[in-house]
């Protein structure tokens, strides 16, 4: 095992939405930008290293008649932290993401890492875990936010910059309302499913 | 090599699937050419573009993924006919473009083609188009007409296919020719029609009641507004509304399969058109009301199988009593040559 | 069975435990991070009064009748300059939108005839449509607009409404108007 | 004490009250609504492919998990998942696998275009279905109909027809599960390995001349091979060649020495 | 805040729709809905455990995290006092109902980390609901939950009878058929004046 | 129309040992054996059996598996023709008695067309039957055939006695097509007991039982729509009877033995005319020139009676039976057999080769199925390989009828789906009769 190769599984295999399909809702429900997405991330990345580390530290002390509290009880103490600090330092950010931070605590993502891997494995690859997944989650939710609102509104602002702007004018709309997640994240698991199924008759 | 085999029957039915879909697009021709006239050249265009854009991306798809093409069967032409019907005259030329391409895209494509789709795939298109770019879907322009009544040619803002209803009942022609199926139709417009005229005579009762009147015989009398054409008819007969009743509604792969289950969707459509046309307006109701109702046709179908073994559900029971009482020998109707 | 009950202690032990120290943790983060809440809230409000009226060195709350648990309600702000003269009225209003509640702030000067500015708070907008009202194309219609002019242009105002989202153009304009009207009545 | 420390232990008071109602009601429930499970099916569950395809005897793959730990059903049971679940199925039950050679579908008939057809065929494209009209379309009755009843009996997509109206594998998609070699009505698809090189690619106990009036491949039981095969590997019966692939070298002189060309090497 | 009734309701079944307005809940609608019995079962489960969590909640945060100011423990109980109540059914189910057990098997615990159980009592907490609001809102996002797991599930079992392109059959398809159920409540239901 | 013989004599007959439902016949002669007209050349084995005759003279060249006209081989004595005609003399007993009645019809050989030896129908094990009828509303080509149509007429009622008498039941009654004209002449005023009939039309509830009062007789003529499909019987016997057959179940479950115009025939031949069943008259469809009716040996191959005729065009298609129905051949070798009525050709031009389409859930079929099935679910989980599921949506109850075939405008292969599960079904489950119909509520065998 090294710690490289389970880093990049996060991303590619083991990707929470796209391998795993797992933590959906965040990743339609925010991904209205690129800024949101980057936020919503970057919340649930705090929270998976936090929780992965401290689980994987207690694993052998958590009894298993009671594990899935506790676990929650865990990762719901990080999410409070993460909520409470968003809502004070980036009061913005923390009005876009809305319920969907304390809903990190549910995040199927989560409390699965915690569930298949923490559980099993020490601290240094239950950190490493949770960054690949963090940094796969990051990645398929700027993706995602990056089609909407590129689409939705013609450009991409983030963080009071523009980073992209397309001659669309007017814009589709639709992208960054809750049909357009539906769609974008359909086309993409499409595209995904569509590549695999021809490397595989490649023997790939 | 000398003989063919094939399992029976030996011979089929005069109807094809082309056959269908080239009825469907004759009897749409005239209301087409009427829009032209009212609208002028940009509804020609309109229709012109999203036709040859459906066809085109049909083939494209076919191709690209290596399908059988299967444009002269007509359906794409439909598609996008139907399209281009429901687009205002004056929209910008790409949006029947972008309409016809993602109809075929995604609206009958993505989920398998013919026959496999769940939403009309006009539908799919239209209201796309419409929450995306909701101002250049919006009616405005109004055809420039004559003292003809609303019927005939109509008198209000309208999307091509609203210049006249009475064009659009080539559509009861393909009925009657059993090119149409009869159920869902039937039943969506009787919906409309009693819902509408059941809100008039509640609203002329409670006028009477405001007004204080005692008499009952004036309440009676009230009955028949059913026989009239109230205000609130009168704002259902427009083109679109025929326009869902006999070709949105009637697109076989969005509506149930079963008898009943055809009954119960042609009731849904016309309910659910109804009630977005009491608040808000007929144009988006009909599409909206009828997107809807494709969602819910094939929860429908499951609660409408044939029942199980040794049970019946109401329907079916009543459906029975009433048909002991037909004479046995009309049950087993012959197969006449059509 | 005592074994077994020995080990009921501990499981319960250790998740009473684990509850506690979650409680810790997030009590020692509360009260920073709440003082703080609390600093953003006032910082918020007065830089968007500031923003609201440029000129203006003081603002000086007008508190509606006291309610049953004694607080007052701030109805609304007088702005003064530095002298302690009047240049205008601030005031924040709630209005349904389409989504929800909007949270408009507004200013108009002194005379009630030109409206000085116009920001949203809060809001619950569908992104991409209402949610325009934030944008600087839509609010910077209201710097300067007369009041008598404070309507939506189908209604024969000077306001654009957004595309596909009259009912939050409209809900801000209403906002405005109410206020201004209510503010006009208790200064007169 | 100050309102800060108060605050604290209240809520630590609070949270804790709580982690002790929740925990004493938990045990409680737990005590009192026991239900055994055997956790080892559940992780044996969680590793099978999930296709449920009925390829390994039992009726889907959560009974074939609850046979292995309770019937010792074999833990190479699996042909989808082969030999890597059926590692992690040992790792599971604690026991060692030894890798086999991967098996794949041989199509045991050349006929396809080389056959006569007897009739043209309009229908549901099917080999059971034209059996159910006639007793095959082709010349030959014990050939391949390539109608592809293998091809719609393969969940995995692995076999098409090809141009020579004849299946093919895609090994790469191929998970030997067997199911379009036991869906085939003429019994024309047989398992066989890699490392054997050669076969006899016909299934016709005809005659010779018959064979030979509508197919121009088929195996005409000239005993030729069987003459020539310097390991007696070959054995014509029921004008048949068969090879006995336990003494086959792969030296390729039958597929020269075959007339009809019906011998292969691959 | 003051609010109808009738307004809640609606807004909770339709134009909120948590399913496919919201997106709440979404791990279950696409992992439970190939076929309408299941679907049943689990929008049946998840509305029994949204009914009880909604009361639970609310007599925790009313009674117990308000009189104390220690509201900003409400995340932490309410997710404890699901996952609890969860376990509990599970058990329960479990040992009473089997058959349901099995058919809904692995679906039960993930109703722990359903986000729509935590989002109606976020929600309600948020929207300052009171009591009698609190329960109908509970009510009519489970209805909503319902109706969408049917209409979804009822498509999806019919989907298997259609040919579906191979690299779209499953999940993406499942996105296309959520993407039409959204734009049909999202642009019908907006006309219910409210 | 004149029936007319077969002008050549073919030059080899195939004579399946095995032209009914159940066991097959034992050959009663080898390779190289001279036969007789009329000679018995199979015996029955079993009470399910029926014996065969040569219907020519010559020398047996073989008893081979030769290709049939249900699609497989069977089992069949081939003779290479002599132009003698010499006859066997089939000697039935004078004034049979019942048990004698049975004897003879299984001697001679008489068989329904649709399979059944005939005396298995009068007289089915452990059924005792009170009513027997002849259905003659699907051939109204016989009327007139035989005979004048009015000899026609007095030989069914004759048949009819025959069939009352060794079935033991009380009533009988002849069903004519109700659109048959000549067929209703023939028997208006038809003379039973010295009482002259009327031909009663069934309408609505005035069934059979209406007219055995109404006209005070134990025999009557009535007049009905005629019924298509696999289990027609069942519906007939309903429709005529007002007796509800469970699909699965036969008429003589509810006491009814249903016979056909050409067995009445035959056995009325056999009893006053000496003349087992080795004859057999069939009408000529499709392409043919001039439709006509011919009385043909059993065992002729089609393509000697194809010969004689003359056709528009290329033959695509030869169907044993008619266009719905029927059983195309691939071969013109195949010999026609007592359960043959008909023999239709197709031209090059007039076969359907329509690809397939997908469903596009028209509900046309659904619309036209006669027993309210879903053959439009049918067809894909058939396709499928769900079979399960197919017993689930009663595919066992598809009365093979082919109307949903016939409707599709996707010409998707429906009934030849539906048969590919249900013969799956049949093999994967023994037992899988079915015992109560969902949909029509026919009730169960034996049961009103
Ligand atoms: C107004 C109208 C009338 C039609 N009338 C008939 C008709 O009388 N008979 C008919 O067979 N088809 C009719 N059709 C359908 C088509 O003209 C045509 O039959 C179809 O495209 C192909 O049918 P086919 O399969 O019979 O060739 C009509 C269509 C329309 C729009
Ligand atoms: C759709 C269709 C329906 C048919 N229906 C009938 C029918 O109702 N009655 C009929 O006598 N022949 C019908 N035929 C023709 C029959 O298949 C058959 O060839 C003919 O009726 C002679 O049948 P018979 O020998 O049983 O009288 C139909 C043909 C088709 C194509
Ligand atoms: C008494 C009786 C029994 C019949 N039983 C069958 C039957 O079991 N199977 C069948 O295919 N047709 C049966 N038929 C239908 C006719 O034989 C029908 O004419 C024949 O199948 C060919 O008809 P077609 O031209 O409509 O295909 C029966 C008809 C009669 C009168
Ligand atoms: C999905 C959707 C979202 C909408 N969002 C808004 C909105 O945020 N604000 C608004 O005023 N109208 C909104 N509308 C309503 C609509 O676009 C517009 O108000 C009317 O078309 C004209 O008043 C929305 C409509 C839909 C279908
Ligand atoms: S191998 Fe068998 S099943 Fe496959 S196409 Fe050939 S005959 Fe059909
Ligand atoms: S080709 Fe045959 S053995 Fe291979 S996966 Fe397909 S069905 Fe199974
Ligand atoms: S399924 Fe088809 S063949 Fe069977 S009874 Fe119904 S219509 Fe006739
Ligand atoms: S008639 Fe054909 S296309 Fe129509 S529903 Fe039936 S099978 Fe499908
Ligand atoms: S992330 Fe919402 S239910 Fe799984």
């Amino acid at each position: 095992m090294d710690a490289f190769s389970e880093f990049i599984r996060g991303i590619t295999r083991d990707n929470p939405i796209l391998g795993l399909v797992l933590g959906l809702c965040p990743a339609l429900a925010v991904t209205t930008s690129v800024e949101n997405a980057i936020g919503m991330s970057v919340a649930t990345a705090f929270v998976l290293v936090c929780s992965n580390v401290f689980i994987s530290t207690l694993r052998k002390q958590i009894p298993s008649a009671v594990r899935l509290p506790i676990f929650i009880i865990i990762i719901a103490t990080f999410v409070s932290i993460i909520r409470m600090v968003m809502e004070a330092y980036v009061p913005s950010m923390h009005a876009a993401l809305g319920i969907f931070i304390p809903l990190i605590v549910v995040n199927c993502i989560i409390i699965g890492r915690a569930e298949a891997y923490a559980s099993k494995n020490n601290v240094f690859f239950s950190f490493v875990d949770a960054l690949g997944i963090a940094a796969g989650f990051l990645l398929v939710l700027v993706l995602i936010g990056g089609i909407r609102e590129i689409l939705g509104t013609g450009q991409i602002v983030a963080f009071g910059y523009t980073l992209l702007s397309l001659p669309i004018n007017p814009a589709v709309t639709t992208m960054i309302m809750p049909p357009g997640a539906f769609l974008t994240i359909g086309i993409i698991m499409a595209v995904v499913n569509y590549q695999r199924a021809k490397k595989r008759a490649k023997g790939g | 090599m000398d003989y063919t085999i094939s399992a029976p029957p030996h011979i089929k039915s005069k109807f094809s699937f082309r056959s269908i879909n080239r009825a469907k697009i004759l009897a749409l021709i005239p209301v087409s050419l009427a829009s032209v006239y009212f609208f002028g050249i940009p509804a020609l265009e309109i229709i012109l573009v999203a036709v040859l854009a459906a066809v085109a991306t049909e083939y494209g798809i076919q191709r690209i993924f290596k399908k059988k093409v299967t444009i002269m069967d007509g359906h794409a032409a439909l598609i996008g006919l139907m399209f281009a019907l429901l687009t205002p005259p004056e929209a910008p030329i790409w949006i029947p473009i972008f309409g016809a391409f993602f109809a075929i895209t995604i609206g009958k494509h993505a989920f398998g083609g013919i026959g496999s789709y769940v939403f009309n795939p006009v539908l799919v298109s239209w209201v796309f188009v419409r929450s995306a770019w909701g101002g250049f879907m919006t009616p405005m322009s109004i055809p420039n007409l004559g003292q003809l009544s609303d019927l005939v040619l109509e008198n209000g803002a309208g999307l091509l296919v609203d210049v006249s209803p009475i064009l659009l009942l080539g559509g009861v022609y393909l009925i009657y020719k059993k090119y149409i199926e009869w159920r869902v139709p039937l039943v969506f417009a009787l919906t409309v029609f009693f819902f509408n005229q059941t809100v008039a005579f509640f609203s002329a009762v409670m006028s009477l009641i405001q007004e204080g009147v005692l008499n009952p015989l004036m309440y009676l009398a009230t009955m028949f507004i059913f026989l009239e054409v109230t205000d609130e008819l009168s704002y259902v007969m427009v083109g679109i509304v025929f326009f869902g009743i006999l070709f949105l509604a009637t697109d076989t792969p969005t509506s149930p399969v079963t008898k009943n289950g055809r009954l119960i969707y042609g009731f849904a459509c016309g309910l659910l058109v109804s009630i977005y046309g009491y608040f808000g307006n007929y144009v988006d109701g009909t599409l909206y009301g009828i997107f809807l109702a494709n969602a819910i046709a094939a929860y429908i179908e499951t609660k409408t199988l044939p029942a199980m073994f040794g049970h019946e559900s109401l329907l079916e029971s009543s459906y029975r009593r009433i048909m002991k009482r037909i004479p046995s020998s009309l049950k087993f109707e012959v197969i006449s040559d059509e | 069975m005592s074994e077994s009950n020995k080990d009921t202690v501990v499981v319960i032990g250790k998740l009473v435990l684990i509850s506690v120290i979650a409680a810790l943790l997030l009590a020692i983060t509360y009260i920073p991070t709440q003082a703080q809440l609390e600093r953003n809230i006032m910082a918020a409000q007065e830089a968007i009064l500031g923003e609201l009226v440029p000129g203006a060195e003081n603002f000086d709350p007008v508190e509606g009748p006291a309610n049953v648990d004694g607080e007052r309600e701030i109805l609304y702000y007088r702005a003064l300059d530095g002298s302690g003269n009047i240049i205008g009225y601030a005031f924040f209003q709630q209005q349904t939108g389409y989504g929800g509640p909007i949270m408009v702030a507004g200013a108009v000067d002194a005379s009630f005839s030109t409206v000085l500015g116009m920001d949203v708070l809060r809001h619950e907008e569908t992104p991409g449509l209402g949610a325009r009202i934030t944008t600087p194309a839509f609010q910077n219609q209201f710097d300067g607009a007369p009041v008598q002019q404070l309507a939506l242009r189908s209604g024969g105002g000077s306001i654009d409404s957004i595309t596909g989202a009259t009912v939050s153009a409209q809900a801000v304009v209403t906002a405005l108007n109410t206020k201004i009207n209510q503010i006009k009545t208790a200064e007169a | 004490m100050s309102t800060t420390t108060t605050f604290l232990i209240e809520s630590m008071a609070i949270l804790g009250g709580l982690g002790l109602a929740v925990g004493l009601m938990l045990i409680f429930a737990s005590k009192k609504f026991k239900v055994e499970t055997n956790p080892l099916v559940e992780e044996i569950i969680s590793v099978l492919p999930g296709v449920n395809c009925g390829a390994c005897g039992y009726a889907g793959c959560s009974d074939f998990a609850e046979r292995v730990v309770n019937e010792n059903a074999p833990i190479t049971g699996c042909p989808v998942g082969g030999f890597d679940v059926a590692k992690e199925i040992g790792g599971i039950m604690g026991q060692e696998v030894a890798e086999g050679e991967k098996q794949y579908p041989f199509i045991k008939c050349h006929g396809g275009l080389n056959c006569v057809d007897r009739f043209e065929y309009v229908g549901f494209e099917d080999c059971k279905a034209v059996m159910m009209l006639s007793d095959g379309e082709k010349g030959c009755s014990y050939g391949c109909m390539g109608r592809g009843t293998c091809v719609r009996a393969c969940p995995f997509d692995a076999l098409y027809i090809g141009d020579d109206r004849l299946p093919q594998v895609n090994k790469y998609l191929c998970t030997s599960c067997g199911l379009c070699i036991t869906s085939c009505p003429n019994d024309v698809l047989a398992f066989a390995k890699e490392s054997e090189k050669i076969h006899v690619r016909c299934v016709s106990h005809d005659k010779g001349k018959a064979v030979k009036e509508v197919c121009t491949v088929g195996c005409i039981g000239c005993k030729i091979c069987e003459k020539n095969c310097p390991e007696q590997a070959i054995t014509v019966t029921d004008f048949l060649a068969v090879i006995d692939q336990d003494k086959c070298t792969a030296c390729g002189i039958c597929v020269e020495k075959c007339p009809q060309n019906t011998i292969e090497a691959r | 805040m003051e609010k109808a009734l009738l307004a809640i309701f609606l807004e909770g079944v339709f134009i909120k729709n948590f399913l496919i307005i919201q997106f709440l809940g979404l791990c279950s609608f696409v992992g439970v809905t190939k076929d309408v019995k299941s679907a049943a079962g689990m929008a049946g489960a998840v509305v029994f455990v949204m009914a009880l969590a909604a009361t639970a909640s609310y007599m925790i945060y009313t009674y117990i995290l308000v009189p104390t100011t220690m509201t900003f423990l409400d995340l932490i109980s309410f997710i404890v006092v699901i996952a609890a109540l969860v376990q509990l059914v599970e058990f329960v189910v479990r040992k009473n109902i089997p058959a349901l057990y099995r058919s809904l098997g692995i679906y039960l615990p993930l109703i722990t980390t359903n986000c729509a159980v935590l989002g109606v009592v976020m929600l309600n907490v948020q929207s300052e609901y009171n009591f009698i609001q609190s329960v109908v809102f509970g009510i009519s996002a489970g209805i909503g939950f319902t109706i969408v797991m049917l209409m979804m599930s009822a498509i999806r079992e019919r989907s298997s009878f259609v040919r579906t392109p191979s690299s779209i059959k499953g999940l993406p398809l499942a996105f296309l058929i959520a993407t039409m159920l959204s734009l049909a409540f999202v642009n019908y239901f907006w006309v219910i004046p409210i | 129309m004149e029936s007319k013989r077969l002008k050549t004599i073919p030059e080899k007959v195939v004579i399946p040992l095995k032209q009914h439902n159940g066991v097959a016949c034992k050959p009663l002669v080898k390779k190289g054996d001279q036969v007789l007209i009329g000679q018995k050349i199979g015996e029955s084995v079993s009470y399910y059996s029926s014996d065969v005759h040569s219907s020519v003279c010559g020398e047996v060249t073989g008893i081979e598996e030769a290709p049939n006209p249900n699609g497989n081989k069977v089992l069949s004595v081939v003779i290479k023709t002599t132009e003698s005609e010499e006859t066997v003399a089939f000697v039935p007993k004078k004034h049979p008695s019942q048990k004698e009645l049975i004897t003879i019809m299984q001697d001679a050989g008489i068989v329904e067309h649709y399979g059944a030896p005939t005396h298995t129908v009068l007289k089915p094990e452990g059924k005792k039957i009170d009513l027997v009828l002849i259905n003659a509303t699907a051939s109204e080509w016989i009327g007139g055939k035989y005979a004048t149509p009015k000899e026609y007429a007095s030989q069914m009622m004759d048949a009819l006695k025959l069939l009352m008498k060794a079935s033991g039941a009380v009533k009988g009654a002849i069903i004519v097509r109700k659109d048959d004209e000549d067929s209703i002449e023939a028997f208006e005023g038809v003379k039973v007991d010295g009482k002259a009939l009327r031909v009663a039309p069934l309408l609505g509830t005035r069934r059979l039982g209406h007219y055995f009062k109404d006209q005070g007789s134990n025999v009557v003529v009535a007049s009905q729509e005629r019924v298509l499909g696999r289990n027609i019987l069942n519906f007939f016997t309903y429709n005529v009877t007002g007796r509800k057959v469970a699909l699965g179940c036969n008429p003589t479950d509810v006491g009814v033995a249903v016979c056909g115009v050409k067995s009445a025939k035959a056995l009325y031949d056999a009893v006053h005319e000496g003349k087992p069943y080795y004859e057999t008259v069939i009408s000529m469809e499709g392409a043919v020139n001039c439709p006509e009716l011919m009385l043909v040996r059993i065992g002729t191959p089609f393509k000697d009676i194809v010969r004689e005729c003359t056709f528009n065009g290329e033959i695509g298609k030869i169907i044993a039976n008619g266009v719905i129905t029927g059983i195309a051949q691939y071969t013109d070798e195949v010999p026609v057999t007592k359960g043959t009525t008909r023999i239709t050709l197709l031209t090059k031009e007039q076969v359907l080769r329509d690809e397939s389409l997908d469903c596009t859930h028209c509900a046309r079929c659904v619309d036209a199925c006669p027993v309210s099935l879903l053959p439009t679910r049918l067809h894909v989980l058939a396709e499928q390989g769900r079979f399960d599921e197919c017993r689930k949506m009663h595919i066992q109850f598809c009365i093979e009828c082919g109307r949903c075939s016939f409707a599709c405008p996707s010409k998707i292969h429906i009934l030849q789906l539906i048969r590919y599960a249900k013969n799956a079904i049949e093999q994967a489950y023994e037992d899988d009769t079915p015992k109560e119909s969902p949909n029509l509520k026919l009730g169960c065998c034996g049961g009103e």
